[in-house]
């Protein structure tokens, strides 16, 4: 018998009885013999908890994880510190298991947590509205698309090439079912959006623009002028941002941005090899009524008493069906939970000291490899620099159990020898300079 | 029991973490600095820097920890009663399923890690690729989407290409009336046309209606089976036929799965492309809204357009070497990427460990239990005096689930399912999901699992029976339920009417004391 | 508020894990048997086995977990709220240190392994017992005993063994009246006889009736400074000049080491054994009653006789290498063993954390802050309205705890000070410490430690002026609280009078029938 | 600031003028100036929590953990498997963080738990009277002394060698106390209690006799006849119990202990480098109002309800003071509830389970390894066994990551050769072929 259920053979025989049936099997007589399947699953046999753990543990161990080398690897989840009292919350069953907060009197705990989730979100991103989460980032990229077309009714999306390989694609891929098309401005010589370029691309059936901020390249956009751009023909202005530098950097609703989407992983939630993360979404007010995912809103009991509850449900599929403002349903609670608690435990002073400590190491970190940087300007967490000889780097700091980054080649082919550098508060100037030290001594050998 | 001025407790537990928040309190230290301490004004031109400061909550690690356990205690949970929401499988979630995901070379795992150091990784994925195929009876299986209305818009998607592909325009989707919500929200989203599809008298798909829809332009039927009202659509084979027949796609939305696991495969029945909800039968917990996987199984003629990357499985060439896993970008007809990286790999890591632990008997037996679980306690509210408040939809032997009808209670005693629902709270179980299916008027849609051993089932059929009875008493009581909850009910509209969706917009019923210590920010949003 | 018509909640909570057993379910698998399955017969002659199986529960995983869980909550705890409980130093656990303590170097490794494969662990109890050491000001430390009570015994011990080795056969030690219980019970426990030592007008040791009872039979003074009603004794270096000039040793008992980390150590004020309360100081987390851990550190003239093994470091020979440690248990004068293996390791792993995070002037203000919060709340206790019925027993500057009497409010009021704790409940504060020091009329010891914020202080004064208020107005109110709480005052006379201390001993009041579900076991346990 | 407090300075000054002094220091004035500290103490800075992180992760993999190696190792402490619901439900906040429970009202969770674990105790030991934790196995052993010594007001404590040697050493150091003697009976040639020698040591003013089952050795002794040669003169009968293997061993209160202790790390609690895990005494009913420690007791309160308070207070030092019955006061509380919760997953069926595998693989390793036995009788878990070059078998083993055992040389220079081996359900098949194959190869070696 299983352990995770209860029926023991008595259990059975008084169940069954009050049923009215002989045995399990004729439960099942409801299905034609067509459609049953006549033999065992094939699937190995049960094994008891031990056992799983083992080959769970097993399996881990052939990963190199972020504990077991010093990585620089980035490219849109980073290796940041989740303090242990994310651990010790979550893991309470309270947040753990319940389902969305169907019954507010009874789920106030969840439901006061997407209210706070809400206003960190907002104070970050400069917008008014936020939702409770959406599944990650390249997915609310692509959900800023449908609230576009719905908004504008128009049939283009212009993206900049500095969104992240995986937003585009993404965004591609969910334009095929929007009906949409989607077009792809470039990259100047200083590895930020071409503005110029972008401005040619938006036309009167342009319902969106996209950029990401800092961009793929780790640049630091200039959010005013790209939104001007962007905004000319009126098409709204969507910034896909990395929450934890905004901290440091202007809110991208201060320079224009009608909606902030992203990539919530930064914020306390682990890198789990790319998933279960959040995605945020926040956008201007007049939205409100247009957002995808849940909302969560306060309000008062019978007896006058301060509550939340799931708001504005008409936007959703539940209610509207095929006229709703997105299909999502499920999202993405505990991991926004994780995010709201990472943000206070940050708290006011920390979101900018963590910014700055950042920003100080990517700056050290660039200069101390001394190679050709791909993005000159600023920078915050991540920087791109070409690397004459990026195999034989890999190889060897690889051997030293170091990770030196992510190889641009695999999506920007015109960075062929490109290397993108990430840095958290977890790669400390000894991690730098054993990478600076790795470089240099490839680049003597590669000389030599 | 406790009269008001015996009982002191106050609003307190109201605050919000900005409402707890003091000027100059902290849970966090920077790690100590190295590196030569720039200002940031020489790191960060004018025009990209911040000049206020984002309004975080200002608090000590203990008083953090205080308010989110409070808040915690305000939620019911799995693991604290009976919860038998309808198409939800709120089947318990393994311990031991926390445990393993938690393993540093799981969690700790960066997704674009060389597959030659995340082999542990990707063999995982490949494992559970193949056992999913296995008990969806379809070959090919992409673990990418995120969530179940995730899965499905990548089904439409799928469908979509498959039907370019072959220079076909499709416009319309058929979903029967019992769907659920998210299936015509995707439809929508996919750029087709809803076509309702109606129940005949058993519960089933409408035969004939959908012989009359099923044209030349209608690019797939959406259908769960055993279908929302918890019964098996015994004419599977004869509507996967029609559909076919008009070169349409026949899609199956998995959140009933729990049903049939090793007893009965969507491929066989005739589906070309599945969605699974990793969250509801394959356990992972639900986190209160997520997160959830929902990755999804085709047919050999949808294949070529799955999301990339997949996970493949090289065999080795030299001897004595294992095999390789790896992530295969190289799909030219694929539709692309339905999100970033390979998916919500945890989640993985969960439903893989509860398949291992269950093997393929245990999978079985879980269906056979959660079918008899619903069953038993179908049987014990069809007593008389239950039955003739609370009627069941359609009296039928039931899969896993099963829906009565509200509709005796509110033309006999008054109250409304939300009524009986929200009593129920005070009984210390969750309600069935309410007012859905759309098509059985006052619904209750009752979903046991198999993890609830019999006397819980017993225990809700007496809190049901008790509650209808004290309705024939004084029905008021379940009217104004509940009354032993951290709140009682709430005011919904007013909430939509003047929306506050963050702290400190529009009035704001905090402490106004407390608000002036959080002074609005730059941005407003606080 | 609720009327009992409304609340439909009943006793199921007080079901134990033995009640809700059902014969034949299970919660574990045994894991696949590859050896021969030879028969139990076979392996154990008939003298040796059991024949009726021991009765344990019978219960699957999901039912196990809300047994527990659902007990959980019907705990108080300090991530609930203020917990000023005198002389227990509650102050916030940090979750770091859970997470330190469960990584599988430190969880998993056998008290056993060979100290070459374990110098991690030794290490960190090496650096553990230097900063304890530095803290106190006595250069050794053996980290061995299990809790405060055991390090007072084996501090006696350390006295017995001292004073043996000289020669000197010493029968008596004293302990002032306001000492802790564990202080004369170790007395006893050691061999000694107890002399109790007089409090002066200024709340501490009575030095004439000291310099009275210091005869050449006594052996030690055991003292904690501050002592138990939060005063610091000014005389302490007198005191220890009395003790050494009859050859006793000055044991200090560490629980209040709270106040004075940093600040004062003991080592300078003359001890010669002191122990620490790593549950208490250095918070490891007091788990509803223990695990703690009670490391001693002792001067050189009682060094030789700490308890064995010792962590021992020698510094590298060989450059390059760093230093290595080891067990020493080559000690001929050392009084053996206090436990099993090298003490609480998993405790010390969370005390050392601590030690780190906190750093030299962290733990200075930690004892600032403690003393801090302590004088903050004893003024605003002092407000007239209250002192007039809660008077501080000792009016001077405490340390990190405090003293009240609850005289006035039993003798005007007509409350005793057990009714003000239990209407505390109500307002889900934890209560002090009641009636002790026995010294104190109805005593309220009252100790805030540093991690409470000034709202939860300023909450607290606020809770015992609305009791005070309220029971001029009705004493009745506090003599029957509390009113909130999952039960209501217990019958504790009777509970000792006909003891019930197992499943099925004496009159079970539990439910019959399930109670017959678990027949009595052979060994009549249950 | 630390993390943990929060007294901003606007609190402090708040604080400090409510007090009416000027200054935090100003409240030290009570300490006279010769015994303060004129220097901040010599212990490093504090630390970040990322960084005290690191620090003690690096610490931790200078350990060799019972993950990281095939372990044979038990002599007192076994490497069993700790279901992971137990680490869900100890990490809840409300086991956690509260005091020993002094306010029933508010700890009916934990007074429960306790009141549970007493009857499983009482259950696995065949003892009607059990408390709710001591320490740990060796202390709980001269806990029983202390028992005896105030019962019997005699002066002696007989133990067998096979009394795991803390334990004994444990007691003796107790015993300088206690002002009682201890003596110590041998082992036959079969590693069992010599039952004759026993009863030779056993006079007018022994107050207890000591016998541990199984013993140190494995060996799973004759607690009945060894009872009545202790008893005979009116000793206690003490026997230490391993209470895992007690599912299939013979109560030792149906063999006439009159007291059982024993150390509780096999149920549900981790290795811990040896602590914190939980001792437990159980006792004949006639003890009940002797017990030391903290007893959990059922009542009703006013309104007639059923609760659990602490019970039989006048025993304990809090109390009685001079007068307890010991001075235990802090205890295992949440060791304990892993031991109650370990028993309800095992449950019933599984304890009986879970002793004739470990039964059966002990008999199949001791057949294996193919050594001279020490003990050739019956053993469970464990068993002793000659190996004639223990250091090369060391030496090989530990290079191929196995952990022979526990050499006994150290503790009983009588059996030089001698090697322990421990068998939990951990240990599968293919780790004991392994561990036989380094026993042939070493014996090859040394033959050749
Ligand atoms: C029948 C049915 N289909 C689809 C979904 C959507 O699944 P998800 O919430 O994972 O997006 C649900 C979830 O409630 C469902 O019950
Ligand atoms: C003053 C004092 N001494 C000694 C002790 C005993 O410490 P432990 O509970 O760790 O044995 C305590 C604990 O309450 C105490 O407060």
């Amino acid at each position: 018998m299983s352990t995770y259920t209860s029926a023991t053979d008595a259990d059975r025989k008084a169940m069954l009885d009050a049923i009215g049936v002989g045995s399990l099997e004729e439960l099942f007589d409801e299905i034609p013999a067509a459609v049953r399947l006549d033999r065992p699953l094939d699937l190995p046999a049960g094994m008891s908890e031990s056992e799983v753990f083992d080959h769970l543990s097993g399996l881990a161990a052939r990963n190199r994880h972020a504990d077991s080398e010093v990585t620089f690897l980035g490219a849109g989840m980073y290796d940041h510190y989740v303090p242990a009292l994310i651990d010790s919350i979550l893991s309470r069953s309270e947040f753990l298991t319940p389902y969305t907060p169907y019954q507010p009197e009874i789920s106030q705990g969840g439901l006061q947590v997407m209210f706070e989730f809400q206003t960190a979100i907002s104070e970050l991103t400069g917008l008014p509205i936020s939702n409770a989460s959406v599944y990650e980032g390249p997915s609310a990229v692509a959900a800023a698309g449908y609230l576009a077309k719905q908004e504008t009714k128009r049939s283009k999306l212009v993206v900049s090439r500095g969104l992240h390989p995986h937003s585009r694609e993404t965004l591609a891929t969910h334009a095929a079912g929007y009906r949409m098309t989607v077009e792809e401005g470039g990259l100047d010589a200083e590895g930020a959006t071409d503005i110029e370029a972008l401005a040619d691309l938006v036309d009167d059936d342009t319902a969106a623009v996209f950029v990401q901020q800092p961009n793929f390249l780790g640049t630091v956009e200039e959010l005013g002028a790209l939104g001007e751009a962007a905004k000319r023909t009126g098409a709204l202005f969507v910034v896909a941002a990395d929450p934890l530098p905004l901290g440091i950097l202007k809110a991208p609703g201060e320079l224009g941005a009608d909606i902030c989407v992203g990539e919530g992983q930064t914020l306390g939630n682990r890198l789990d090899f790319g998933g279960p993360s959040f995605g945020f979404f926040s956008a201007a007010e007049r939205f409100i009524r247009k957002m995808p995912g849940r909302i969560a809103g306060e309000t008062r009991d019978v007896d006058g008493k301060r509550g939340f509850v799931l708001t504005l449900q008409t936007r959703e599929q539940h209610i509207r069906r095929e006229k709703a403002t997105h299909n999502i349903c499920t999202a993405q609670a505990l991991n926004a939970l994780a995010g709201v608690i990472y943000l206070s435990w940050l708290g006011k002073r920390g979101l900018v000291e963590m910014g700055e400590l950042m920003a100080r190491r990517t700056h050290y970190a660039r200069e101390a490899l001394g190679l050709e940087a791909i993005n000159a300007g600023p920078v915050v967490r991540e920087f791109a620099v070409r690397v004459p000889d990026l195999d034989t780097l890999f190889e060897r700091a690889r051997a030293e159990g170091v990770n030196p980054g992510y190889r641009l080649r695999d999506t920007y082919p015109e960075y062929e020898d490109g290397l993108l550098v990430a840095i958290t508060e977890r790669r400390t100037k000894a991690d730098i300079d054993q990478l600076a030290h790795l470089v240099g001594a490839v680049r003597e050998g590669v000389a030599a | 029991m406790i009269d008001a001025k015996l009982d002191p407790r106050g609003d307190e537990d109201t605050l919000t973490i900005y409402e707890r928040s003091v000027e100059g309190r902290r849970a966090f230290t920077p790690p100590v600095e190295e590196v030569p301490e720039a200002p940031l004004e020489d790191l960060l031109p004018g025009w990209a820097r911040r000049t206020e400061p984002a309004v975080l909550p200002e608090v000590s690690e203990p008083e953090i920890v205080r308010h989110y356990n409070g808040l915690s205690k305000k939620n019911f949970d799995l693991d604290a009663g009976f919860y038998p929401l309808g198409s939800c499988t709120m089947k318990h979630n393994p311990k031991l399923h926390e445990r393993v995901a938690a393993l540093p070379g799981h969690a700790r795992l960066h997704p674009l890690q060389d597959p030659e150091y995340a082999q542990g990784a990707l063999e995982l994925m490949y494992r559970l690729q193949g056992a999913l195929g296995e008990i969806a009876g379809l070959p090919h299986v992409s673990l990418q989407p995120s969530a179940g209305s995730h899965g499905e818009l990548a089904g439409l998607l799928l469908t979509h290409a498959y039907h370019e592909d072959r220079g076909e325009h499709r416009h319309k989707v058929l979903t029967p009336d019992t769907a659920h919500g998210t299936n015509p929200a995707t439809v929508t989203m996919a750029g087709y046309e809803v076509v309702k599809v109606g129940t005949d008298e058993h519960g089933g798909v409408d035969i004939a209606d959908l012989r009359a829809k099923a044209t030349e332009d209608v690019a797939c039927l959406m259908l769960t089976n055993p279908n929302t009202l918890g019964l098996f659509d015994r004419n599977i084979s004869e509507i996967a036929e029609v559909v076919h027949g008009v070169g349409a796609t026949l899609y199956y939305d998995g959140a009933n799965l729990n049903a049939v696991m090793g007893i009965s495969r969507p491929g066989d029945m005739g589906f070309d492309i599945v969605h699974y909800n990793l969250h509801k039968s394959f356990t992972q917990p639900h986190g209160g809204g997520g997160p959830g996987a929902g990755p999804i199984a085709v047919s050999d003629r949808i294949e070529p357009y799955l999301p990339r990357p997949q996970v493949v499985r090289t065999e080795a060439e030299g001897n004595g070497a294992g095999p390789r896993y790896d992530l295969d970008h190289d799909r030219p007809k694929s539709i692309g990427k339905m999100r970033g990286f390979q998916g919500n790999f945890g989640v993985f890591v969960r439903s893989y460990a509860y398949i291992c632990s269950l093997g393929a008997e245990g999978l079985r037996e879980a269906s056979e239990l959660a079918v008899l679980n619903a069953n038993y306690l179908r049987a014990r509210l069809a007593a008389p005096d239950i039955a003739r408040y609370l009627p069941i939809a359609f009296d039928r032997i039931c899969m896993h689930e099963f829906v009565l009808s509200g509709k005796g209670a509110r033309d006999q005693l008054g109250i409304k399912t939300l009524d009986i629902a929200k009593r129920m709270l005070d009984h210390e179980v969750h309600p069935p999901t309410v007012y859905f299916p759309l098509l059985v008027d006052e619904a209750l849609m009752i979903e046991p699992t198999e993890t609830e051993p019999k006397e819980r089932l017993d225990h809700f059929a007496e809190v049901v029976r008790s509650i209808l009875r004290e309705a024939e008493e004084d029905p008021e009581i379940a009217r104004n339920a509940p009354y032993t909850t951290p709140v009682r009910r709430l005011d919904e509209a007013g909430a939509a009417k003047r929306p506050v969706v963050r702290q400190g917009m529009g009035e704001n019923p905090g402490d106004p004391a407390r608000a002036q210590e959080n002074p609005a920010s730059a941005t407003g949003a606080v």
